[in-house]
């Protein structure tokens, strides 16, 4: 198997600016927001996961299970709040959040 | 592992065992004495700190509780500490009872107990991640105000993006790199580009945490709509915790000449915009938070320098800083228990009909502004000397210009305070905890501007 | 000789400060008591110290202040100079003091006139006495002060608070001269001391030396009234009268000619200097007679009188005769006081009338005012044998041996003036006393007023005798002067000088036949006429050629408009608005840069990750 | 082979990723992520993490993904009338910063010092145990309380008032 | 008292504790005002001891010249010293600033009626901070006495001010601030540079005293130094806080701004911007004398147009500040002797007249010149100090402010006549305003009929005390001009 590192570090780029591009363009959308977050997340872990095979060393993989359970922390307060403001507000979109600004 | 070890570790212990027992016993108690209790962790966690010796080399896997923890465990106890004190009867009035409070700014705290004692790449993030993950919750407990569920969401989305760059480029440093320990493993011996674009990534993730332009945009918003003593947390522990990360990566030789020309733009705009956009805000949260914005702009002036002169500064700001937000935020909660005050209008008259709480909100200011005798002079002297020993001269005058524009808007709260009257009625009288957290952290400011020296050493003594 | 001098100036400044520290919790008689006390006491002072005088003496009473090598003592010079003025000083002031306290009888605010007129002599005479030309400079300007608040006696009526305000404005741009020339000399000479200086005049090159004496002509101008900066003194007559005759004709105005006299032997080297002196006396002496011819205030009169004859003594000076200018300046101090002071009666007789158009009949029934002031009439105009004859005539022949056609022409201008001199002196003698519609109001102290012009009367009909021509026998001025740099006697034949004093002598009485004529015969229809409104040329020579229009155009007005200008446009509207539109720029970018705040995440988002990208970015180029 | 495979899953995870942005339901995105994460997590095998691999699949493809649709079905997001959609002017700044960040790394993955793969070792599932619990203590301790305190601010905030 | 009793620290240190014990008697406002004059009159009388040994050559161990002297570590972290140093200059200023105090307490005695323990406790503060300027031979300490007594100077004017008193408190706040922000710049710069050529990492005056500068740096650091201390002078054109701050000032505070605060400027530029950068200074006297020159006759010939007394008096600070800024831009011996000089009868002729404009504005409530006219007949003791003070202000000799002007006039003309000559407009103009003044408010017709009553007691004595001085000054200032000496010698030789 010879997969150059940097072709799965192209692959994690491009995965994560996936991720980065959903998030910008969804705005319309919290649920897509975080969908997109969570695809930066797996470019991440993608990217730990070739290190640590790059280097053979366990360190990068056990990066990446932490930050799988950081996301799942993370999208189970993300989607309380939401469900939070949904209800007060009725809205899934950012951009109706806007009662501060200045 | 010995004895030793497991004593130079217990604040971690005490706080994170801590958090939970208060969450355990928090139904069986009364609000106030859960509170207490706090203060009291907390307190016993920074005096155990204070007072252990620190050791180099690590505790437990991946934990050291090197003399940087020493420096900044306590201060971070501190910190919570008084925070919890002007929570007290704020959070009575709002209507935010319960346990979580408190247990969540003890988790927050033993996390940033942690983050200075790591010694590898996952322990650091995932303490920064945990800070973070403490304010998402802190910042939306207020179920009355909308603000607070707002303030909370943006700041989690934002910071999820945040956390996904950190970990691009912890990702990105590990892949170029081979290692993930802090010791000696970031030196560049894997490939220079790749971990330099990591470095990138780490300080583009930790610009937001700074909250350094451009990544600056949920500060106001946040501070805004987070509880008053909530935003005191975030604005003075956050902040340090963030930086302490940059100080504990940059110890270990980055590649400091690709990440001038970053460094030097981020604390620029964040000078210049922070004090600019401050100017005119007529609401005292979202100017504080413009205010903490530039501020962070001077830390990362001195930390750009890549010297220790630089390094000793931010550690010292960082001490002065927290002091200064706590003093100020504190003050506005304070001033808030019968009804927010939002507006600077808000505060006329205060400094006569409320003289402790409006002088301390006062001294907050102008030490903030840089006016000696306050810290606030002492910490702002050491940042720019330390830019200018750098040799940042240019970046450093126009951060002092910008600093002495900034004092228009700290001296605005001043002048509302002292110079104009209000008919309205006095605010409630302070409840003696908050009179008590509001001496200390004046005293602190008073003190530390006049006999800075003793804290210079502690600093010192921080950067072995 | 020390105690003499220090008690000559203590008397009156004790006197001074008396009055006007407590002044008004003292009885009016006390004050007035007082007030003439220190005065005489001061010139009794001043007549032991002539009487013990031997030789030229400074004696130093203390130190003022030094820095460094700029030593400044108070040290007092007694020369011929010095001492002549002195004694004239505290003889005139003295006996016009005793004047005032009758002038005025009826006023409230006694404190206040007497200190200031006690302060005024211990002033006059510093400036007299003085040695550094500091000290010169503290009695120079005080003098100046007491004038500005005496001409501002009145000060209810704005009128009278306005002209002592322009008195010390004007002088104060001449004394400004004064002090670049001190500042200069110490320069040059690293030394203030009068006595050192005028040795010194050789050292320097004759251009330096001219620039210095022009500023000291300068100097002059302001307080003796010179042109072009004569125009205060008119106005200055809205003081009382007294304060008229004692400050504004005999003693402060003359400071000027004492001045240049005194820095002779310094100045004295430079013919430029000395031209231009000339020249400006002799065209403010023809100026203030011209002016005279036309005025109708009484007071007017006899102030573009003085004009003028300090335009004889500046003459004289600029001729190098300082012994003849010193001379007229005595004997004028005596004329024109008497002449004042005679007025002062008149106008109080007439209730405070001024206009001379109004007057007339005093001659019946104010007799002794009547004779006293025809004396000096006939002093001023240097009619024969009067001491303004011999003092004036002595200018004249100074002039004419001086030689050279500017000095001739001037000879010339100065025998023209003398001419309308006697024609206006007479002219308002007519008006005045002749005629016999006159009104009558005596006072007490009208009498006592009286008495005082007795004395100045006989003084200026034979102050002659001070310094009689040659031909008679040497004069005392000139032997007493003949010590001084320029106070030696003119050469010259006795013929010659028979010769130059007969065309005076016929200038003189051709004007008084003249007045008598126009005046004396004519004079119901001059009151017609007077009536009538004035003619071009009068209303010319009314309003002093019209020199306080043009000021009032080209300094005044620009000055007040430009101040606010300056005020309003340039300090609040360039500097203060340029500031506050600074801060209200920065404040207006700074909530620019707060509206990227918008409340929406989506920007927040879009801002942090741009910067990621562009962190990105460069990180990629610098890879490249 | 196995490079044959990781390009082709490459593209399948791509391939996936890019619909699941652009679906026009929710629901639809969560499935097609579902299909990219099954490739992610083969690549992840192959690159010897089999047990990375698993908790991708169990974890992500299973729970996250789950609540997710759960979350959606809840707050009857489900249909597509009812989601407001990105308007074409959203995509700009997406694509720019897409094509600046694949650009730029690909650059910094590419330049110089071009990394050869020195043969990649599968790490063993005990190896792996080993370092999480000896040398990473801590942060598995951490990760719980982060985990727990996730618990208590959903509990928070769900709370009924 | 032994030698080494630090009365230094004391004289600094005395009114701030002095303020603190007006705090504590807050509940009385008759005996806060007793407690501040108190406080304020052990300060003066305690100068006597600086005084008595003022002929002293040096305090051992010493910099020359200065004749008390006390030393202390403070922050050795960067070679921070507890310096404190009285020469003759400092010891005329402190004198100036113990005596002005006395006369502000006393002028506030009636005029403040609220929160009155806070004002005296401020002015007390305030002293201290003004002390500590003119004693400390530290960098940082001095920069840290200097910033800090703008604080006190705020609340003066933003809480007891008038008219647009925050609009100007925050002017003469942030315009200050500014300026002394660069300075510390420049202070850091120089500090570095010092400590990178010696190795003596040191922020004491004389320990840098010889640090080589190139004059392409030096130009700017003394131009930072120049920048604070001419927005303080003021200097034109970075005068216009000064009208702002002096007309909304409380009487005090005007008192305290024209006597002293203006004062610490010159201060500066005398004890530290010349000696640091005697190069750089000198490159740099041009634009020194212009701004001197120039300010003296605008300044003049603004305040002729004003229409509030205590604007005018504010501009005619202007303009004899201007005198101040000439004299020690030809830094030569009688010159800056002239200019010292005329700092401390700026300080007392402008301090009374702005007491005595804040006397008739307690009677009248008004500042205009308009409201006034005529009034000496109804008040004459007070028309008579204003006619005093006014003519003081002209420069009319005999009185304290000729003494100064005439130094400097006669002490640059040696150096520069082009500057001089400039300067002596300004002699004219000068009277042309207080002519102007004197006249509008004491003499001609009452504009309004004022219910006006003479001097109190407590004002003539201020007055008298004011006025005693000025005369003494203007008579007899050789024991001034003497203490001066020896220290000018030195700063004038340094070179």
């Amino acid at each position: 198997m010879s997969v150059p590192l940097s072709h799965v570090l192209i692959l994690a780029s491009v995965l994560f600016a996936m991720g980065l591009g959903c998030v910008v363009a969804w705005r319309a959308n919290v649920i897509m927001m975080l969908i997109g977050i969570e695809i930066m997340l797996n470019a991440v872990m993608l990217t730990f996961v070739g290190g640590s095979a790059h280097w053979g060393i366990a360190d990068g993989q056990l990066f990446a299970l932490m930050i799988m359970a950081l996301t799942s922390a993370e999208v189970s307060l993300a989607l309380a709040m939401v469900v939070y403001l949904h209800r007060r507000k009725g809205s899934v979109n950012t951009d109706d959040f806007d009662s501060m600004k200045g | 592992m010995t004895l030793a070890d497991l004593y130079s570790m217990m604040p971690i212990v005490i706080t994170g065992g801590g958090a939970l027992i208060v969450l355990l016993c928090g139904p069986l108690l009364q609000a106030r004495s859960v509170s207490w209790i706090s203060v009291v962790i907390s307190g016993s966690a920074g005096v155990w700190a204070a007072f252990t010796p620190p050791a180099l080399t690590p505790s437990f896997p991946g934990v050291a509780f090197t003399p940087l923890a020493q420096f900044l465990i306590p201060l971070f106890c501190l910190s919570a500490a008084l925070t919890l004190l002007f929570s007290h009867g704020y959070n009575e009035r709002r209507g935010i009872l319960g346990e979580e409070y408190p247990a969540t700014i003890l988790f927050g705290l033993f996390a940033m107990c942690l983050l200075p004692c790591a010694t590898n790449l996952l322990v650091l993030f995932l303490a920064l991640e945990s800070i973070a993950f403490a304010f998402y919750i802190l910042v939306t407990m207020d179920l009355n105000r909308v603000e607070s569920g707002e303030a909370g969401l943006k700041y989690l989305l934002m910071g999820a993006v945040a956390a996904a760059f950190t970990a691009f480029g912890f990702a990105l440093i590990f892949a170029g790199s081979g290692t993930m320990a802090l010791a000696g493993a970031l030196a560049a011996t894997g490939n220079r580009v790749i971990i330099s674009a990591g470095w990138g990534m780490v300080i583009v993730g930790i610009a937001f945490k700074l909250s350094l332009v451009p990544a600056h945009l949920w500060t106001p918003d946040v501070y805004q709509g987070a509880p008053a003593p909530v935003a005191a947390f975030l604005s003075t522990s956050s902040k340090v915790s963030a930086a302490a990360l940059l100080l504990i990566l940059l110890a270990f030789s980055p590649p400091l000449a690709e990440l001038r020309a970053p460094l030097y733009a981020l604390s620029l705009l964040s000078m210049v915009l922070g004090n600019l956009a401050a100017l005119l805000q007529s609401n005292i949260k979202r100017m504080l938070a413009y205010s903490s914005i530039a501020h962070m702009g001077y830390l990362t002036l001195a930390l750009l320098t890549g010297t220790r002169e630089g390094y000793a500064a931010v550690l010292l700001y960082g001490a002065i800083y927290t002091a200064m937000n706590l003093a100020a935020f504190g003050a506005i909660a304070s001033l808030s228990l019968d009804a927010e005050r939002d507006q600077i209008a808000d505060y006329s008259g205060l400094g006569f009909t409320a003289p402790l709480r409006g002088g301390v909100l006062a001294l907050a200011m102008l030490a903030l502004a840089g006016i000696p005798p306050t810290a606030g002079f002492i910490g702002k002297f050491f940042i720019f000397y330390s830019a200018i020993r750098g040799g940042e001269m240019t970046l450093a005058i126009i951060g002092i210009v910008s600093a002495a524009a900034s004092a228009y808007f700290y001296l605005k709260v001043v002048v509302h305070l002292y110079m104009h009257r209000s008919n309205a009625a006095p605010p409630a009288p302070t409840p003696a905890a908050e009179s008590l957290a509001l001496c200390c952290a004046s005293l602190f400011i008073l003190g530390l501007g006049v006999f800075p020296a003793p804290l210079m050493r502690i600093v010192d003594a921080a950067m072995r | 000789m020390q105690t003499y001098l220090t008690l000559m100036l203590l008397f009156p400044l004790a006197g001074g400060l008396t009055c006007a520290l407590a002044g008004r919790k003292l009885p009016r008689q006390a004050v007035e008591i007082l007030a003439c006390a220190a005065v005489w006491g001061s010139f009794v002072c001043a007549a032991l110290a002539a009487a013990s005088y031997a030789a030229p003496q400074t004696v130093t009473l203390g130190g003022w202040f030094s820095s460094f090598d700029l030593l400044i003592p108070i040290s007092l010079y007694l020369d011929p100079l010095s001492l002549s003025l002195a004694v004239m000083i505290g003889f005139v002031c003295g006996l016009i003091h005793v004047y005032a306290v009758f002038y005025m009888r009826k006023e409230g605010d006694y404190a206040r006139f007497f200190a200031l007129l006690n302060i005024f002599v211990f002033a006059m005479l510093t400036l007299v006495l003085a040695e550094s030309l500091p000290l010169l400079y503290l009695g120079w300007e005080g003098v100046g002060f007491c004038s500005y608040l005496l001409i501002g006696f009145w000060y209810t009526d704005k009128n009278n608070a306005d002209a002592g305000r322009k008195a010390f404005i004007t002088t104060r741009i001449g004394d400004t001269a004064l002090v670049i020339a001190l500042a200069w000399m110490f320069q040059l000479f690293g030394t203030l001391s009068i006595t050192q200086l005028n040795g010194m005049g050789f050292l320097m090159p004759g251009s330096i030396v001219t620039a210095i004496g022009i500023l000291f002509l300068i100097a002059a101008m302001g307080k003796s009234a010179q042109v072009p900066l004569m125009v205060w003194l008119p106005d200055a007559m809205a003081g009382p009268t007294p304060v008229s005759a004692m400050i504004h004709a005999a003693t402060m105005v003359t400071a000027g000619v004492y001045l240049l006299s005194r820095m002779y032997p310094l100045i004295g080297s430079s013919a430029t200097a000395m031209a231009t002196i000339a020249v400006t006396g002799g065209v403010t002496a023809f100026y203030g007679a011209t002016c005279a011819l036309a005025q109708r205030d009484l007071k007017r009169v006899l102030a573009f009188s003085t004009i003028s004859q300090i335009g004889y003594m500046m003459l004289g000076v600029g001729a190098g005769a300082v012994t003849a200018a010193t001379f007229h300046l005595l004997v004028h101090a005596f004329f024109k006081a008497l002449l004042f002071l005679g007025a002062g009666c008149v106008i109080t007789a007439m209730h405070h009338e001024q206009d001379i158009f109004k007057m007339g009949g005093l001659r019946k029934t104010l007799p002794l005012t009547f004779w006293c002031y025809l004396a000096g009439a006939a002093c001023l105009a240097g009619l024969p044998l009067t001491g303004g004859f011999f003092s004036k005539d002595s200018i004249l022949v100074a002039l004419w041996h001086k030689g050279g056609t500017l000095y001739q022409s001037l000879y010339a201008l100065a025998l023209l003036t003398a001419l309308i001199t006697a024609y206006y002196s007479f002219r308002m003698v007519y008006l005045v006393f002749g005629g016999s519609d006159g009104h009558k109001h005596v006072h007490v102290e009208l009498k006592f007023m009286q008495l005082v012009l007795i004395p100045l009367a006989i003084l200026g009909l034979f102050g002659g005798v001070l310094n009689l021509p040659s031909y008679i026998g040497e004069g005392f001025l000139t032997r007493f002067f003949a010590g001084l740099a320029g106070g030696a006697a003119v050469e010259g034949t006795h013929t010659e000088e028979l010769a130059l004093q007969a065309v005076a002598a016929t200038i003189a009485l051709a004007g008084l036949l003249a007045a008598y004529v126009r005046y004396g015969k004519g004079r119901s229809q001059r009151l017609l006429e007077a009536k009538a409104y004035p003619t071009a040329m009068a209303a010319f020579l009314l309003n002093g050629w019209y020199f306080d229009r043009l000021y009032q155009a080209v300094l005044i007005r620009p000055y007040q408009a430009l101040s606010g200008v300056l005020w309003q446009k340039v300090d609040e509207g360039v500097i203060d608005d340029s500031l506050d539109r600074l801060a209200g720029g920065l404040g207006f970018s700074g909530s620019w840069l707060g509206r990227w705040s918008t409340g929406r995440v989506s920007i927040y988002i879009v801002s942090f990750a741009a910067g990621g990208a562009l962190m990105l970015g460069y990180l990629a180029w610098l890879a490249l | 082979m196995e490079t044959t495979l990781f390009y082709i899953l490459s593209a399948v995870t791509v391939f996936g990723t890019l619909c699941a942005i652009t679906a026009r339901q929710a629901v639809r995105a969560i499935v097609y992520l579902v299909t990219s994460f099954f490739a992610l997590a083969l690549i992840f095998y192959i690159l010897g993490a089999p047990l990375v691999a698993a908790f991708e699949v169990i974890i992500y493809a299973g729970a996250i993904m789950v609540l997710f649709l759960f979350v959606i079905m809840m707050l009857e997001l489900g249909s597509p009338e009812k989601l407001p959609k990105p308007r074409l002017a959203d995509w700009w700044p997406a694509v720019i910063l897409f094509l600046a960040v694949v650009g730029s790394v690909t650059v910094i993955a590419a330049s110089r010092q071009p990394a050869i793969a020195p043969g990649f070792t599968a790490i063993s599932v005990r190896e792996f145990s080993q370092a999480l619990f000896t040398r990473y203590g801590i942060a598995v301790e951490a990760i719980s309380m982060q985990l727990l305190f996730a618990l208590v601010g959903a509990l928070y905030l769900g709370r009924r008032r | 008292m032994t030698p080494d009793f630090p009365i230094l620290t004391l004289l600094v240190f005395l009114p701030l504790l002095g303020s603190l014990l007006v705090f504590a008697c807050w509940r009385s406002d008759t005996l806060v005002r007793w407690v501040a004059l108190a406080v304020s009159l052990v300060e003066l009388a305690l100068c006597a001891w600086p005084l008595a040994v003022s002929d002293r050559v040096a305090f051992p161990g010493a910099p020359a010249g200065f004749f008390l002297f006390e030393d202390a570590t403070w922050i050795e972290r960067f070679g921070i010293r507890y310096t404190l140093g009285m020469d003759g200059i400092s010891l005329v200023m402190v004198l100036l600033t113990a005596f002005i105090t006395v006369i502000a307490v006393l002028v506030s005695w009636e005029g403040i009626k609220e929160r009155v323990p806070l004002f005296f406790a401020l002015l007390l503060a305030m002293q201290s901070g003004i002390q500590g300027v003119f004693l400390s031979l530290d960098l940082f300490l001095f920069y840290l006495f200097w910033e800090a007594m703008l604080i006190p100077m705020l609340f003066l004017i933003g809480i007891w001010g008038h008219g647009r008193r925050v609009y100007s408190a925050v002017k003469f706040f942030l315009y200050t601030f500014l300026g002394s922000l660069l300075m510390l710049v420049a202070i850091i710069t120089l500090y570095l540079m010092h400590g990178s050529q010696t190795g003596n990492y040191t922020f004491s005056l004389h320990g840098m005293l010889n640090t080589s500068v190139p004059l392409g740096i030096g130009v700017w650091l003394y131009a930072a130094f120049l920048l604070s201390f001419a927005i303080k002078f003021p200097l034109f054109p970075l005068h216009t806080w000064l009208p702002d701050a002096h007309t909304d000032a409380p009487t005090a505070g005007s008192v305290i701004l024209a006597s002293l605060l203006l004062k610490t400027g010159a201060y500066g530029l005398i004890r530290f911007a010349y000696p640091l950068f005697p190069e750089a200074a000198h490159a740099m006297t041009p634009v020194l004398y212009v701004a001197a020159v120039f300010g003296i006759s605008y300044g003049a010939w603004v305040a002729f147009a004003q229409e509030d007394m205590k604007r005018l008096v504010a501009y005619s600070s202007v303009s004899h500040m201007g005198f101040v800024a000439l004299g020690i831009a030809a830094w030569s011996p009688v010159a800056l002797s002239g200019a010292l000089m005329q700092m401390v009868n700026h300080g007392i002729t402008t301090g009374a007249l702005f007491a005595m404009v804040g006397m008739l504005d307690e009677r009248t409530q008004s500042r205009e010149i308009i409201t006034y006219g005529g009034i000496w007949g109804k008040v004459p003791v007070l028309s008579f100090f204003f006619l005093m003070f006014c003519m003081a202000s002209a420069g009319l000799p005999g009185l304290n402010n000729f003494i100064g002007e005439f130094l400097v006039l006669v002490g640059t003309f040696r150096v520069s006549p082009a500057a001089a000559l400039g300067a002596f407009l300004g002699i004219v103009l000068t009277l042309v305003y207080t002519v102007r003044l004197v006249q509008e408010v004491l003499f001609g017709k009452e504009n309004k009929p004022l219910e006006l009553k003479d001097l109190s007691l407590r004002e003539a004595g201020v007055l008298a005390v004011l006025g005693l001085s000025a005369v003494y000054l203007g008579v007899h200032p050789g024991p001034v001009l003497e203490l001066l000496k020896a220290p000018i010698e030195l700063l004038t030789t340094v070179k």
